[in-house]
């Protein structure tokens, strides 16, 4: 692992085609069905703990992934069913986290806060609310040495951006160069507080003025506008120069967590129901103007792989008690 | 006595003082609705936003500015969502807080509240489930209660609100539902005063917040078998009543030490290094200890439930204290 | 303490008068003396523990706390004497404190990283780095609640600007509207470590950008120059209009702390010459034309409230063993 | 055999290390220069700056950046200039480093180093002067290393950089300077054995980090009084050799353990609870505790060396132990 010893690789933004846009498509159909049963389970009290699912916010999943190789590295947060997916985490083994099962990939122990697949480059979500940044950091820090051309990507929400792990992180990122892209999911609320109390800033892509590093604010419900960006600020990582924010204005269709409506105390149907009209299938469904049966035939085939995944998960075994003692040294 | 739940409790402290002193504030996330464990329930649509305000995720942040509210005369009651969160804040909390006013000659106090719920049982995985009472214990200037019913919460939580230092209150996950007794009217619980939660000969009991209630419970089923055992709550780890835990040990000769931290330099290995110290020879058997396993806290309800201790943990500790065959 | 009972006072920032100027000049060499002094004691083993002396640092306590009331509050830094004996601290108790004495400010508890003198509205050197920031950002709370039209400052270095406490403060400074204004006094170095590595961008003043507020840029050898912005940052603070940064451009003449030489490892002699020339003491001179009587005069008065100060505290009787298990609780 | 000190054994390990894996690499505020306590002289000039980099103040940043590198295959040692500064960092070293092998299934391990120098004796005053090790024995998943002299100071560090697991390395500021001998060549220190440092058979003096040298001259006080003392380093806190510790103690049948961090809770209490727990049936007298004293570590030279534990102090436990008036 020499230090800096490969040349970087310049990327060039590939453009999308029908065929990526489809795939797009069908990437966002598997997270909105995967979550949709996710939250089924949940409330038939068969996948149980901390869940937050994505739904409303598929296309940030699947526009920044698909800019990514495989083996560059995510890491994500709470709510990372949608990037995991969209990294290419084996869905199975997913499920049968959710369900607690030993073929979990967490081996039923980190559960849907921590879904991670690092054979997929998929590095984990971090249920602590911006620990994930420092990290990213540190990942970037390793790809620049090994001068791979690796870059990282973090998830974060539009809370998370008012942790100091953000701020230290960005002035490493930018100080040193790193690949690392700070990809903040602004859904407009952590938990029931929102943006514009919690943020004295109304773009947080501004911030990155601070670090000296390009900010850019996106539409998060068009997978392509998504694609664009993180396109953009990947081949900027790749070819040395540093690290990215881009937000995403997005918004979660549900509530937050376990027992959060999708509307009530801290926001109002009428909020959801204008959010729901972008909704990013809907948008991308357009844009292909994909027909009835072409969509039910997606969806056939997503619930046919979901199925699958359901009954790998279900026919796997429960975890040994003995299995809770192992791996905490290497 | 009418019986409410340890949150209704909580939350009643919280009402109470916060009509006897306009300086008490409340800072939190989320805590406008009480979204999470909804301890600060009606708080804000009675005293105001300004009083009860939610804050941006920003724990080093919102305890940092716990402090300075303090040392300029407010009575600031900061809520962590859950205790592991309170790692992003040890450094106002530890290194201010608990050391400002030695620090600075005696010129301020830093009556500070801290509330945050702790341990397992709801299925939260090791990020969302860990008791780190111990770590607080050491450091000289910062208190630490620790409730296992809801008088006690309510009365503990009075104490801390009007004490001038800073308190750290942990609010065990699994109490918040519990019913029980809680006298009306002004209750108040000192600091410092062990409580004997159900009397016996045989073997003393010592349970630390909600694992009061694994120790009740074994001590119904060594009862059973005509064993008495003493169940103990320390109540406040910091200042540690070692007096009346020690009393009780002198009087049954046995000691089991029950907590839901991890054993290694747990809450239960400061009260047992205190115990022999003070009951060295009416000891009959050696302190045991019971806690969580040595691994992080699985999310999944049969690995969570096998990693935390249980009555069953307790009971067999004391039996073998007791030199009765399991 | 009723709740934002009182209105907030305007406070028009007054025009310096020669005879404020001269005050000021008075105080920086007041200082200057002080950390004169206090070095040389600390060389002769008298000062033990960590001292950090401010020589060339002074025109931004100076022009600061000329800017304040008696009842504003500062909370200052390892670097703090010029801060506190600025903002009016009792200079007998504080060397006292240096000396380890019973009537030190602190009980010979703090030391010189924890001089604060509250009856004079010091509320502390911290020697945590950026941990005075949230504090005062509870400070600005206190006060916008109690509707009092005090302000806190903050002192931090150009190091201590990429903590995350930072980064959090602004930003509940920002969203609140507190009366917090952050003073960051950037001498170029934390320790061996030049800002221009540290820290992303060339400007600190910039990532006021990043929470919508005001940030200036302002020459910190400059006396008149810091006391104009500050002046402005206040009357936005008490007007309610939230927290200002300001930067100061200025360079510590003296090594970082202890064993640390004025120029060697890091710096060259050359670079400390230069800005020599630009001594805050000699710039405040020139603008007043002092004669060298009347500076001669400015220094017999200083060093006799000096010599005095040096006096009480040689005259007072060590702290007791038994008072260092004191104070721990209230 | 040559003799070095503790800086130079510890410099001496991270140049050998460094040379043997080009994946270890070294990150802290002022590390280039290697500018306040000198461990990581010469490294930057032989190993090139993207090696060993100078870091922002940025503790919580750098420690979760190591742990990010860790993740991606590298071994970082991260450097925190006082260890009262890693309460910055206690969520990443904590709630990350030490549960994400397991949290994720055992998908990856994390090779981190943190090194820190902690104690008191140089009058840096309350933030500055913290021991706090007993935190970190709590959780699992972390390995804690305490030497007490430069033979220990490499082995550990060695032994901690080879450790797939996340190791934090305690220094105690007073062992830097501090010489002894230290064997030429790979010297690598198992962790979870503890040393006897002195033997004696009449009681059992266990040390930390530091405290090692108070308890070798209290032995010496002890022994022109004919008391003879064994001395016994842990060497690592986590594991924690409970077995040498409690068979010394079974040999003399007392014990007094010597820390420089805060009595509750402290050190000693675990180890005080474990060694009753092991040797019960074997102590003539409770086990005694010597630490600082109930308040923040004053910078005053004499009231600091009040409070902090001295020779005195583990001489009169010792003798309190023993029985002999005092
Ligand atoms: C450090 C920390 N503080 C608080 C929480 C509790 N919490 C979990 S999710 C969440 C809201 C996060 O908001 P945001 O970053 O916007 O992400 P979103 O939930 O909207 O996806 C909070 C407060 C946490 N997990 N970690
Ligand atoms: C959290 C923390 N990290 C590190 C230190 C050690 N330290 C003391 S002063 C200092 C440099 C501070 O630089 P800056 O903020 O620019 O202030 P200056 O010393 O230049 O006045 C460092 C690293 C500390 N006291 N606190
Ligand atoms: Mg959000
Ligand atoms: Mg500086």
């Amino acid at each position: 692992m020499a230090t800096r010893a490969k040349k970087r690789r310049s990327a060039k933004p590939k453009r999308l085609t029908k065929k990526d846009l489809n795939a797009m498509y069908r990437n966002m159909l598997r997270i909105r069905r995967f979550e949709e049963k996710t939250d089924e389970f949940f409330m038939a009290g068969r996948v149980k703990g901390a869940v937050h699912v994505s739904i409303g916010q598929e296309a940030c999943s699947v526009g920044v992934c698909t800019a990514l190789n495989d083996e560059d590295a995510i890491l994500t947060t709470h709510r990372g069913h949608g990037h995991s997916i969209a990294k290419g985490t084996r869905m199975p083994e997913m499920m049968a986290e959710l369900l607690g099962k030993s073929t979990g990939l967490c081996k039923a122990r980190g559960g849907s806060m921590h879904i991670a697949d690092i054979s997929k480059g998929h590095y984990g979500a971090h249920s602590i609310v911006g620990a994930n940044m420092p990290m990213a950091t540190g990942m970037g820090l390793a790809y620049q040495l090994e001068g791979s051309g690796r870059v990282a990507v973090v998830f974060f929400g539009d809370g998370a951006s008012n942790q100091g792990s953000f701020h230290e992180s960005m002035n490493l990122c930018a100080i040193w160069k790193l690949p690392v892209i700070f990809f903040c999911e602004n859904n407009h609320y952590a938990v029931s507080y929102h943006v514009e109390r919690s943020t004295s800033v109304k773009d947080i892509s501004v911030r990155a003025q601070g670090y000296n590093a390009p900010g850019v604010t996106v539409d998060g419900m068009d997978v392509v506008a998504v694609y664009e960006a993180t396109a953009e600020a990947v081949r900027r990582a790749r070819e040395g120069g540093g690290p990215s924010l881009i937000e995403a204005k997005t918004y979660r269709f549900f509530g937050h967590s376990r027992g959060d409506p999708q509307f009530g105390p801290y926001r109002t149907k009428e909020e959801v129901d204008e959010w729901r009209k972008r909704d990013p299938l809907t948008i991308a469904a357009d844009m292909l103007k994909l027909t009835e049966a072409q969509k039910k035939a997606h969806l056939k085939a997503v619930d046919k792989e979901l199925n699958g995944a359901i009954d790998f998960a279900e026919g796997s075994p429960e975890a040994t008690l003995e299995s809770a003692l192992e791996d905490v040294y290497a | 006595m009418r019986e409410i739940t340890f949150v209704e409790a909580l939350t009643e402290a919280h009402h109470e003082e916060m009509e006897r002193d306009e300086r008490v504030i409340v800072m939190g996330e989320d805590v406008e609705l009480a979204y999470v464990f909804g301890v600060t329930k009606g708080l804000a649509e009675k005293f105001g936003r300004d009083r009860v305000r939610d804050t941006p995720i920003s724990e080093l942040g919102i305890v940092g500015a716990g402090v300075g509210a303090a040392m300029a005369g407010y009575r600031p009651i900061v809520e962590i969502m859950f205790m592991d969160f309170i790692m992003l804040a040890m450094d106002p909390l530890i290194n201010q807080a608990a050391k400002l006013r030695y620090m600075l000659g005696g010129q301020l106090s830093v009556p500070l509240v801290v509330r945050t719920p702790g341990g397992g049982g709801v299925q939260y995985g090791p990020t969302h489930s860990q008791c780190l009472e111990a770590w607080f214990m050491q450091i000289p200037g910062i208190k630490v209660a620790a409730p296992s019913d809801p008088a006690d919460a309510k009365g503990l939580m009075c104490s801390a609100i009007r004490d001038d230092n800073p308190v750290l209150v942990v609010e065990h996950k699994m109490l918040y539902k519990m019913k029980g007794p809680v006298p009306e009217g002004e209750h108040v619980t000192p600091f410092g005063q062990a409580a004997v939660k159900r009397e016996g000969g045989d073997i003393t009991l010592i349970g630390v917040g909600y694992q009061v209630h694994n120790c009740l419970a074994a001590a119904d089923e060594l009862g059973k078998e005509g064993i008495s055992a003493e169940v103990v709550d320390p109540r406040t780890l910091a200042p540690l009543d070692t007096g009346t835990l020690a009393e009780s040990v002198r009087k049954t000769n046995r000691c089991i030490i029950v907590e839901e931290g991890h054993l290694r330099s747990g809450v239960g290995s400061e009260i047992s290094a205190a115990v022999q110290e003070e009951a060295f020879d009416y000891l009959d058997a050696p302190i045991g200890r019971v806690a969580a396993l040595d691994a992080p806290i699985p999310f999944e309800p049969r690995l969570e439930d096998f990693v935390l201790p249980n009555t069953a943990n307790v009971v067999d500790a004391a039996k073998k204290a007791l030199g009765v065959t399991v």
